[in-house]
């Protein structure tokens, strides 16, 4: 890259800056710079996530919500203001936001509540950019209850056309739309807004699925005007074993409960028991407390940066490493180039990516091969598997050249 | 802010050390009335206190200042509900709204003990008063 | 206490150096040391936890089991590893051993994945002693098959008398006898051999709730014969969000799954899907990595430790701290003298639970006030709520006299 | 260990560097014979690896002694596949149970690339042909 684009990027973002705060990054792997380019499964933390952990075991450790002595006191405020941060952040209302294990359990938790009110004349509409985790509780559901579970139609090259899907939508009028705001695999952005419109005029409830959505987009929940919304802290960088479940307070409340033991019950007799309202009922057992906390200090980190500064910084990045990657002969790109979080997915000729991956690896770069959970998507594209290189604000114009560089090392290897 | 509750709080603000505080603050509580049972309803529990709190808050016959009656099963969640009581009882709901209360807990030197997590009920029993109060100023 | 039962426990138990690994019990609470009473709840964590969990973040961190890249491969290892770690501390197989998000969680995944198994003409039996996550969840599945929830008798006292008990197992035969191997609020053991032994005799599977016992008696599961145990993480020295089923195997792969999504899987088309044998299958979705590597973490530091000396520790602790706690007037104590974890659950006359706790709290003493998730054995017992002490091998006799000293001083304020 | 074993990896262990050692693992999955598509069925996948690995463990005609054959979607799986099949093959059940695969891996200066994580499927491939020559020995 030349010089003077270096130089504006500096000054729109201080890559350094950040660079310094994920202790993860620097680091060697196999005598290398690290170059991780798997944000998408997992991203990497800020040294202030790891010392608010370190800080909660090292003096604040308790349980919360039940007891009277300062410590549990102290778990359990800090641990009630992550719920307001989250809710900032999503610009909703704290009582509707439900910490839970992943967004993966925030969809079984959905998809089990809304259970007693589904049948066979009742239609639940799915994508084939899914991960599994938005497909498998759907199809359990459909099993379960007779309801019926289709999926809108995906043009060839992995988007969704914003017209058909709304007429499809129209058409099927399905009782929930269930759907990703970003494919997790390719990183394509679906323009959720007008099918989220028509589903609402055809009475449709609606669950997005913001796993690779939450931290990219930083969605405004009540504009975007759905009923659910899911995500998880250890791709937001925050802690593992931690999800969010947004519900708009009516329909959230109106689930049936998940889980059950304590914490959720109002009176518990041998025989029969009483719940409490919404967010509480659905937190059933001791939750993760120091993931919360953690996460906390995730969402104050990204509440320090700026968001547009975030967007446009990742945009170029990714521009950046698909024109070199676009060059490479023989590499078949699957994402989208535009409307994409900053994921490139790809392969190349036949070769498998298994052995792709393996050998970037040994150049220090960390990226994903397979499914990335999303078998039907791969079934759709006509392959077995890809790689995966996903982008992040903390990744470097440099990481891209080693990322490009190596990948061509690796090719020569192959032949 | 009433002038009983800077009457009745002047031994806790005084009080030397937490444990006299806290004898104050019970002793406060000893002097609300006790509720008749017939009166500790369900519907009247404030909700997400770990002792239990009923709590009514009305307004009087001329509907211009705010009536709190409660009774409390503890002893300091009781005499905490005192001082809120004195803190509010006989405001117009535009005056209840204008109060924070944790300043004046503050005030008062409670606040490292009072804190506004669910357990005391501190924040249920200031919300419940409030909610009131903003749905008559509307 | 006397200078030669203090040499005599040092000589048996290095209580300074134990201490020393536990950083949160070395701070003021109010102005005071703090005396952590409430174990039962959350223990604390030893340093090296803490490390584990900031080396994970701080180099190792990545997602487990789908990626190629050396990051990935190293947490899928440590992951595993920790598996193994549980399996060997309840002399069990790794493939038994399923992570979930605590002990509530493990209940649930039990209690539905037998639904489909149960009828009218099945029995879940429970006992009064059980947490309300032992309760609640039967309750529901008995509500929704109509198979019959029964509770066994217990003692005025509090404990399980094993020949009625036993008896009552062989007339009712029940399908699932759950129940507690420790009672949370009275710390009461119960001697489970001699009802599972029945239990067996009467086809009867067995769910022993472990959250209590994990720690403190160190089960060996194969020799207690049960189908499943459930413990938590955050009791046993390890981190929040994170609890364990163990499962013998065959009954544990023949539950019906329970989340689903990633991982679990082991093809996914649009229509249907198939899953893979447990453990797999009952871990959806993205794992509580750090969580389980700090829990590993745990056991290695249980595992340096004996347990033995560790258990005859707290029985002295506890007997010193029963005898002077008995002395006291007006104190009722609820928890069985003998065959006991170390915990004494109280009330001060007619005192509310909760000005004792708080007052307490003054003087830097953590104890817990209320029902202890047990609303039923509070029915029993006849109260409303009671304090409870919980103690653990990191506490001292000097902690104990604390909590007798600063007792007597609550009791007086409240005069 | 089998002498084949010896021969085909003397070109992995002089390698240099961590490159030449993949070029030569793939190599060697070159040697091996492709699988034909009628025995690549569900029942012979290694389970728990990320590419798919076939393989089929049995005995000769006299019983006595280990035929594997296999074949893999992945040039570097098949590489491993390879080192596998010749370290393992032509061997008896007792002499099977005694080879510590990791320690003949490690010679190779492998390890570090060939974690027992599942991703690779070593550890399950050599647990598959274990498992075998256990119940042999039995
Ligand atoms: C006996 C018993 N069972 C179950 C639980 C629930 O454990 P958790 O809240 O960690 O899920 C607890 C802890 O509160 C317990 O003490
Ligand atoms: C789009 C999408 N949905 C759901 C999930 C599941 O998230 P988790 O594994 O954290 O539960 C993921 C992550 O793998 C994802 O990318």
């Amino acid at each position: 890259m030349t010089t003077l684009m270096k130089l504006m990027t500096v000054l729109e973002f201080d890559i350094n800056k950040i660079r310094s705060d994920f202790p993860t990054l620097n680091q060697t792997i196999n005598g290398c710079p690290l170059v991780y380019l798997d944000s998408a499964a997992t991203s990497q933390k800020p040294q202030s996530v790891i010392n608010a952990i370190t800080e909660f075991y090292t003096s604040q450790n308790a349980n919360v919500h039940r007891g009277r002595h300062s410590l549990s006191e102290q778990a359990t405020n800090l641990y009630e203001q992550a719920r307001d941060k989250m809710a900032q952040y999503f610009n909703v209302f704290s009582n509707e936001i439900v910490w839970t294990k992943g967004a993966t359990e925030a969809i079984n938790l959905v998809a089990n509540g809304l259970k007693k009110r589904l049948d066979k004349s009742h239609t639940i509409m799915i994508s084939p950019l899914e991960h599994h985790a938005n497909i498998v509780p759907w199809q359990i559901v459909s099993q379960q209850t007779g309801a019926k579970l289709v999926s809108l139609p995906l043009n060839k090259n992995g988007t969704l056309n914003t017209l058909e899907c709304c007429d499809f939508i129209k058409q099927i009028r399905p009782t929930l739309l269930a759907i990703t705001q970003v494919s997790n695999t390719l990183g394509n952005i679906t323009d959720l807004s007008p099918l989220i419109r028509v589903a609402k005029e055809v009475n449709s409830l609606v669950l997005v699925d913001g796993a690779q959505g939450a931290l990219h987009l930083k969605p405004d929940l009540r504009k975007l005007n759905c009923d659910f919304y899911v995500c998880s802290s250890h791709k937001m960088l925050g802690p593992t074993g931690l999800g969010v479940l947004y519900g708009r307070y009516e329909e959230l409340n109106a689930l049936d409960i998940y889980q059950s033991g304590g914490e959720m019950i109002d009176k518990v007799y041998l025989t029969h028991s009483t719940y409490r309202p919404a967010p509480a009922k659905f937190e059933a057992g001791t939750p993760n407390i120091s993931g919360v906390l953690g996460f906390s200090a995730a969402l104050d980190y990204l509440n320090e940066l700026d968001h547009g500064k975030i967007q446009r910084y990742e945009q170029k990045l990714f521009n950046y490493a698909a024109k070199k990657l676009v060059m490479i002969e023989g590499i078949t790109i699957y994402s989208n180039l535009s409307d994409n979080i900053g994921t490139l997915c790809f392969n190349f000729n036949n070769e498998h990516p298994y052995d792709l991956a393996t050998l970037l690896d040994g150049y220090g770069v960390a990226v994903r091969s397979g499914h990335h959970c999303t078998q039907p998507l791969m079934a759709h594209l006509g392959v077995n598997g890809t790689v995966r290189a996903s982008l992040t604000f903390y990744n470097t114009f440099e990481d891209v050249d080693i990322f490009i560089h190596s990948l061509k090392k690796c090719i020569a290897l192959l032949d | 802010m009433t002038n009983t509750f800077k009457k009745v709080t002047e031994s806790i603000k005084n009080a030397p050390a937490w444990q006299q505080k806290y004898r104050e603050i019970m002793l406060l509580g000893k002097t609300l009335p006790i509720l008749p049972e017939s009166l500790k309803i369900d519907d009247a529990l404030v909700p997400g206190c770990e002792s239990k709190v009923w709590m009514f808050v009305e307004f009087d016959l001329t509907e211009s200042s705010l009536v709190v009656i409660g009774d409390s099963d503890t002893r300091i969640v009781k005499g905490l509900l005192a001082l809120i009581l004195a803190l509010y009882n006989g405001l117009t709901p535009e005056q209840v709204i204008k109060i924070d209360a944790y300043e004046e807990f503050e005030k008062l030197g409670l606040i490292s003990h009072l804190s506004p997590s669910r357990g005391n009920g501190i924040k249920a029993m200031i919300e419940k008063i409030k909610t009131m109060a903003q749905q008559k100023v509307l």
